[in-house]
């Protein structure tokens, strides 16, 4: 069954402050099959969470707004809808999971009526009794022991936190899941355990996920797709085998690949990608990438669009463009 | 209610004990370097050196001044608090007599300013930016600049001079009918309440917007919670833990507004009664009218700390 | 001329205040407020005490253009004398409050035990007394007059100074660079002025700037009660009191000090507003609304044909 | 919304404020001083029927008494023109100020013996139903010498002769005990002075009304006395004193006609309610007396520290220069609007005792300068010049003035409390604007100038002459005597070479409003001090 789960076209998001106004999203075309997980990989600033904001229709009011394309998320047009009927949609059909647990839960509310919030606005039909035990039952999914429902957020530690906040986003078994960098602000012991809880729910109740990180470890380990996003826009997308055999990949991908330590190799100094991100509040045409890259030409400077190297991985390079003689690896 | 939480409670109820009475203490001996006496004001200009000594003795102001001191504290629990000079009766009869009027001022202010304020708050805080936004704070940082006695005089000028429908003296108790009764008190009690609505509507709009911008509310959107639910039960209810110290902190000003209040508008309440009492040198009187006043302030910053225990878990370790 | 103007505004501090107009505004007010205060005998167009007998409670008229009061001297020029009063009250009130309650903050912050117990329940104590009455308190103690009042008022604003300073020196005491102080061997004392206090003085300030509306208003509210200055001298609260004994005749008497007293203190509240959100490190930004989006967009445009046009170089 | 946007508004609502205060309306009505009618008469309408029963006075008073129940502590004026509705005195005066009987019918006094008899009314009983006679009598003078009351200080013992005479016997005599004890001692039923706790808020007193209720502050309501010893009175079955400090309050009050009479003691009072009420007063609705023979008028003057050797005013010529350094008349007409009267000495222009034919002191700047110069103070000096809040007008305008004679007085307003008692002690330093109550000039002096003076004590030097005056006055025999005696202490006081250790500034004689439907035939604003509240009535 491999009817999408989301489908993004051509989507640009700009954010209007007192200064200037930024341009994060640039036309992103992106889709997901139910149970697939896809990595969304790029540097800060690249507008990873800015798209899953705008996938919930929570952009901050007044600020953010869509200015091309749109999202259909289980068949329905996110911004066609109307207010209550997205309300039903977010916590039931999709719903997300944010980077710091630490201020993710309403400190004056107890663990136990945070998560019943989600439950009792969902599933009307429920009763009181029914709901509890529902509680009771994600909790333990997660792993904490239900009688701690009582207490408040500030009794738990960081991954107990982060372990709720998930419980709260799979309580009403959505189609889909998005994680903003679930685990950055935990210490690896615990971010494993998390990925193994998030892998483990998934499979169990089939949910897919838009996994948002910078740690190409953590897109190895879980993740089926991977698409690389730069200034805005999805620069390489493919599935994670060939994302990973390292070769004929876009300039950029290259670039964050290499710029991994190698625990093997002495070096002296680290190398990074020269130059610097993009100024977000400049209106940018043609290869975003073109100002940083060794391979830059003239034909960089038309509007790039995805080509098909490979079955399933694209990349949104004019020097892969096979009728134009493009040649890849110099 | 767990044991801890029992003893710290006690713990601040003790302390409580504490400040009133170091209060009895400092009030007793600032009293002490008030220049005059009682008794010649009440006598008047034509009292003769006998009558004065005569009245000294009686009322006992030639005692050590420890001795003084521990009379009236033991005047406490007798239930007299001292005998007032000027007003020659018991002083807990005065003010038993008085305290309904300022309780019933200061307790509809207090009402009405954290209704309309919060209420204000909430307003500009949700459309920000826009004309409303604007004109609460315009008039809410005015309210806090205009002095209460300027209102009050404006409002007798508007409403009792000119158009007369309210009288610009006196408190009509609530036994002789309820349309006179509002009448007499409305004023006072805007005056009372203008600058603490002012302060409430800015501290619950900044503290909503400070709200607005916290994670919690992301995720509270993300589960799908209604925008109403969300502004009351999330955004105002975390609102309102910083606002409880400062609504706190206005019970006590209002108290002390009393004294302009009911100056300006001759209510016989515990305000003119100071300021009457403080003009014939009656400090037994004043003293225990701060005494009181500063009790009922304690114990509204008692219940306040215990409250936060249950509004905010955070403070309960 | 530039490079050095450049300087000035590069401080976040300065920046942050001249960002808002309205704040911008309100210090005009008050700098041109002050310096007519200081420079009253030029400017007040009578002495404040100049009496004319024979035009006694009239309205505003060309030779007195707020009119004048029962002795006929004239409001204007009163005003203008008042606001001396008022303003060295609202200085000297703060200053002394700050040095007495810093004080006592970092003395029961840091001795902490017995002391601070006492220091605080002192305090309480005091704070349980509304400002009004303890300043009615201090004033029959102390009798009239401006240095009188100023102590008065001061006790009533001791207590917000000394809880800031002391929750500031608890917040910082055990921090690292306090702990280093002591162990390069200043003692104690030495070592709280050297390390403690600067920290405690940003929060202190912000407090000074809020406060000075309120000390301006407590003296008007004192000398309206008629314990504030000796006659002749105008002080804003004892003219509104003046006005209110011929309210029905003059009402304009009452009502303009009145409203010279709400300008002056709206203005020292919004500069203190100002003052504290360049002082609170989260600054709330303002949103954009249609105008200055457009505007955005086209300096996007430009910058990016800009770079487009370097890139092709 | 821009910052912008925001200026804009503040700036609009700024201006709103302004236009909002500058153009309030003017009051209506011309400016407020109608002239309230000079004498004694007042515009009193005639009644049309004769005195109807009934009906509730409330008449507004700006200070109220601790307490009405027990008598004996009651000794200021204004308490005791609200208490004597429920007690009364053995004498009382009639309009132009002569002695009328009222408990007593006779007295004689016996200057070699020396006594005081007093021949008591009949068939007078108390509220309570007690008799009133000799007895009850002594019960209630030894009462009020048992909480030392001076009025009594005089009296060697008491003598019944029969059940309604009592003769007093003095310890030396003394003409003004006869005002003293038979105006100020009110008298209570012997059965409630046993039991003091009974009059606590309640009255057992021969008067024409009882204390019904009592809010301490607030206000006092009386209710008629059945067993009161004139046939028919009083007419009115309630009255009530309330208590309204402020002015305008009491101007709205007479609007809202919650009050049907009103004493403005001040001044400024009189004036804010005559210009708040001018409507109801052209119209005839409200009517305000005043009364010009003096009887209870309040003088106001500027004494000075005499008797303190090292300061300028020892010296009687610095307190002449003051005197004709001021202009009081101008000054007074200036601040008080030609409302208050004026006079140079201790009596008013008109007055017996007021000395015309004396060389008065005028206005003269250069004759001030030239005394100054002569008691060796060429370019004046530093004073200081202290006043209760309530004359803080006129002690701006009198220190304003003495600067054009080089005296430059440092204003100083002190609370009442501490005015008050200055007044006892006289410790003061440079000039003190103080109050002393007209009418007797023997009764006044003697207080002053006596061997132990009760009043001003240190500010005042021992002058054996004017005691001897004082003596001269008491021991004065006919009236004709008396104002002869009474001109001669004008002049040594206030004449061209007086000493002039007060200087007189303004005379306020209260003004008492009324609505025109309450009629007292003048019986309440000619002695205000001893209103008879028996005789007044409200038409119905």
């Amino acid at each position: 069954m491999s009817e999408k789960v989301l489908e993004i076209k051509n989507l640009s998001v700009e954010y209007n402050t007192e200064i200037a106004t930024i341009f994060a999203v640039n036309g992103l075309d992106m889709d997901l099959d139910a149970g697939e997980t896809l990595g969304l990989v790029g540097e800060t600033g690249a507008g990873k969470t800015t798209t899953a904001k705008a996938i919930m229709r929570i952009l901050p009011e007044k600020v953010g707004e869509i200015t091309s394309g749109n999202i259909v998320v289980d068949g329905k047009d996110v911004y066609a809808i109307s207010e209550a009927e997205m309300c039903n949609i977010r916590g039931k059909v999709v719903s997300m999971v944010f980077q710091d647990p630490m201020s993710a839960l309403n400190p004056i509310m107890t663990v136990g009526d945070q998560i019943k919030e989600v439950i009792r606005i969902h599933e009307k039909k429920l009763t009181k009794e029914q709901i509890d035990k529902k509680v009771d039952e994600m909790m333990e999914l997660v792993g904490i022991p239900a009688n701690r429902k009582v207490e408040y957020p500030h009794e738990f530690s960081g991954g107990m936190k982060q372990r709720i906040v998930i419980a709260i986003a799979l309580a009403c078994e959505p189609k889909l899941i998005l994680a903003d960098e679930p685990t950055t602000a935990l210490d690896v012991t615990i971010q494993a355990q998390m990925l193994a809880l998030i892998k483990d729910l998934q499979r169990r109740l089939g949910t897919a996920m838009l996994l948002i990180t910078h740690d190409f470890g953590v897109v190895a380990q879980i993740c089926e797709k991977v698409a690389v996003m730069y200034a805005g826009e999805i620069i390489e997308y493919g599935p994670v085998e060939k994302i990973f055999d390292h070769e004929n990949l876009h300039p950029y991908t290259i670039g964050l690949f290499r710029s991994i330590p190698n625990l093997k190799v002495k070096t002296a100094r680290l190398n990074a990608i020269d130059g610097m991100m993009p100024d977000p509040s400049v209106k940018l045409h043609g290869c975003h990438f073109a100002p940083r890259c060794k391979y830059a030409s003239e034909r960089c400077k038309a509007d790039q669009k995805m080509i098909e190297t490979e079955p399933g991985h694209f990349i949104r390079c004019c020097r892969f463009d096979k009728e134009q003689g493009g040649s890849a690896n110099e | 209610m767990k044991g801890k939480q029992v003893r710290k409670i006690l713990k601040r109820v003790l302390q409580s004990l504490i400040t009133i009475v170091l209060l009895t203490v400092i009030l007793f001996l600032l009293m002490q370097l008030i220049p005059g006496n009682p008794i010649i004001n009440f006598l008047g200009s034509n009292a003769t050196d006998e009558e004065i000594a005569y009245y000294t003795h009686l009322y006992g102001y030639d005692l050590p001044v420890w001795q003084q001191y521990v009379n009236w504290i033991k005047s406490m629990f007798d239930g007299t608090m001292g005998f007032s000079v000027s007003l020659q009766r018991n002083v807990s009869e005065i003010i038993f007599s008085r305290i309904g009027v300022t309780l019933t001022l200061v307790t509809w202010a207090f009402i009405v300013s954290v209704i309309l304020g919060v209420a204000f708050g909430i307003i500009a805080a949700l459309n920000r930016g826009k004309a409303v936004d604007t004109v609460i704070s315009i008039l809410s940082n005015a309210g806090i600049a205009m002095p209460v006695f300027w209102i009050g005089i404006i409002l007798i000028l508007i409403f009792a001079i000119r158009l007369g429908i309210c009288p610009s003296y006196g408190y009509t108790p609530i036994s002789k009918g309820l349309g006179p009764w509002f009448r007499g008190i409305v004023l006072p009690v805007t005056v009372l309440s203008f600058p603490s609505i002012s302060i409430f509507a800015r501290q619950t709009r900044s503290s909503m917007l400070d709200v607005i911008n916290q994670d919690y509310v992301m995720t509270a959107k993300s589960k799908g919670v209604k925008k109403r639910d969300i502004i009351f039960k999330h955004q105002l209810r975390n609102a309102l833990v910083p606002l409880l110290t400062i609504i706190v902190n206005r019970f006590a000003q209002m108290m002390g507004a009393t004294v302009l209040t009911e100056n300006i508008f001759t209510l016989p309440g515990m305000g003119s009664l100071m300021i009457n009492s403080i003009n014939s040198r009656d400090l037994q009187l004043f003293v225990d009218c701060i005494l009181v006043i500063a009790v009922f302030v304690t114990v509204a910053n008692l219940i306040v700390d215990i409250l936060y225990g249950f509004i905010d878990p955070r403070t309960k370790e | 001329m530039n490079k050095k103007k450049k300087k000035i505004t590069d401080s976040r501090f300065v920046r942050v205040i001249l960002a808002r107009k309205s704040v911008v505004f309100c210090l005009i007010v008050l700098i041109v407020t002050l310096l007519i205060s200081i420079f009253a005998d030029q400017v007040a167009p009578y002495g404040y005490d100049d009496q004319d007998y024979t035009s006694i409670l009239q309205g505003a008229s060309s030779k007195h253009l707020l009119g004048t009061d029962v002795l006929g001297r004239d409001i204007l020029s009163r005003l203008i004398y008042g606001g001396r009063v008022s303003f060295s009250v609202g200085a000297l009130t703060v200053v002394m409050a700050s040095i007495i309650g810093i004080a006592l903050g970092l003395v029961a912050g840091v001795a902490g035990g017995t002391i601070s117990a006492v220091i605080m329940r002192t305090i309480d104590a005091i704070s349980a007394v509304p400002t009004t009455i303890m300043s009615l308190f201090v004033t029959a103690i102390l009798g009239r007059g401006i240095v009188n009042m100023c102590i008065a008022i001061a006790i009533t604003l001791v207590p917000s100074y000394c809880r800031i300073t002391r929750s500031q020196v608890l917040s910082i005491r055990n921090a690292d660079y306090v702990v280093a102080g002591t162990l390069a061997g200043n003692n104690r004392t030495l070592n709280t002025i050297k390390h403690i206090l600067p920290n405690t003085i940003s929060l202190n300030i912000v407090m000074i700037t809020m406060n000075i509306g309120a000390a301006i208003m407590c003296e008007s509210t004192l000398s309206f009660l008629g314990m504030g200055v000796n006659p002749p001298m105008p002080s804003w609260g004892s003219m509104v009191n003046d006005g209110y004994t011929y309210l029905e005749r003059l009402p304009l008497m009452a009502i303009i000090p009145g409203v010279y007293i709400m300008i002056v203190v709206l203005c020292f509240n919004i500069v203190g507003d100002a003052v504290r959100d360049a002082l609170d490190p989260k600054l709330k930004g303002t949103l954009a609304d249609a105008r200055t989006k457009k505007r955005n967009r086209m300096k996007a445009e430009a910058a990016s044909a800009a770079a487009a046009a370097g890139a092709e170089e | 919304m821009t910052s912008r946007k925001r200026f804009w508004a503040i700036l609009l609502c700024v201006c709103l404020m302004f236009t909002l205060a500058a153009c309030t309306p003017k009051p209506a009505e011309p400016q407020g001083n109608t002239d309230p009618s000079q004498g004694t008469q007042g515009n009193e309408q005639q009644p049309t029927t004769g005195p109807q029963s009934g009906g509730k006075l409330t008449v507004a008073v700006s200070n109220l008494f601790a307490d009405y129940g027990y008598a004996p502590r009651i000794s200021n004026n204004a308490a005791l023109m609200q208490a004597w509705a429920a007690y009364e005195s053995l004498l009382t005066t009639d309009a132009n100020g002569n002695d009328v009987p009222l408990l007593a019918t006779k007295w004689e006094s016996n200057p070699s013996e020396p006594s005081i008899t007093f021949y008591l009314r009949e068939g007078v009983k108390f509220s309570d139903g007690e008799p009133f006679n000799a007895a009850a009598v002594q019960r209630n003078m030894e009462e009020y010498a048992s909480i030392n009351r001076s009025e009594l200080a005089n009296i060697e013992s008491y003598e019944i002769i029969n059940d309604y005479t009592i003769k007093l016997h003095q310890k030396a005599w003394s003409s003004a005990d006869l005002h003293t004890i038979g105006f100020y001692v009110l008298f209570t039923s012997p059965k409630a002075l046993q039991d003091v706790d009974s009059i606590k808020d309640r009255s057992a007193g021969t008067g024409p009304f009882m204390i019904k209720s009592f809010e301490s502050g607030v206000r006092i309501v009386y209710e008629k006395n059945p067993n009161y010893w004139q046939e028919g009175k009083p007419y009115l079955d309630e009255l009530e004193f309330v208590l309204i400090a402020d002015a305008s309050a009491m101007s709205s009050a007479f609007r809202a006609k919650d009050i049907e009479a009103a004493f403005a003691t001040t001044f400024v009072a009189g004036d804010t309610i005559s210009s708040g009420c001018a409507a109801q007063i052209r119209s005839g609705e409200v009517v305000s007396e005043k009364n010009s023979n003096g009887l209870v008028a309040v003088g106001r003057g500027l004494i000075f520290d005499s008797s303190n050797s090292n300061s300028p005013f020892s010296d009687a010529r610095v307190r002449r220069a003051v005197a004709w350094g001021l202009d009081e008349e101008l000054l007074n007409n200036a601040i008080f609007q030609g409302q208050q009267m004026w006079t140079d000495q201790f009596a008013l222009p008109g007055q017996a005792s007021y000395n015309d034919s004396m060389k008065k002191v005028g206005y003269d700047v250069e004759k001030a300068k030239a005394l100054l110069a002569e008691a060796g103070y060429p370019n004046g000096f530093n004073t200081v010049i202290t006043g209760a809040p309530s004359d803080q007008t006129m002690i701006t305008a009198v220190a304003n003035s003495l600067k054009e004679i080089g005296i430059n007085a440092e204003v100083t307003v002190v609370d009442t409390a501490t005015f008050n008692s200055v007044l006892v002690s006289g410790v003061f330093d440079g000039i003190y604007v103080f109050p002393y109550t007209m009418g007797d000039m023997a009764f006044y002096m003697t207080k002053v100038f006596s061997a132990t003076p009760t009043s001003f004590k240190a500010a005042i030097p021992n002058t054996p002459v004017l005691i001897d005056q004082v003596k001269k006055l008491f021991a004065a025999g006919s009236d004709a005597d008396k104002v002869k005696v009474e001109k001669e202490m004008e002049e040594m006081l206030f004449g061209e070479d007086g000493y002039f250790f007060w200087d007189p500034m303004t005379v306020m004689s209260p003004t008492f409003f009324k609505i025109s439907a309450l009629h007292d035939d003048q019986a309440l604003q000619t002695s205000q001090w001893k209103a008879v509240w028996a005789d007044a009535w409200l038409e119905q």
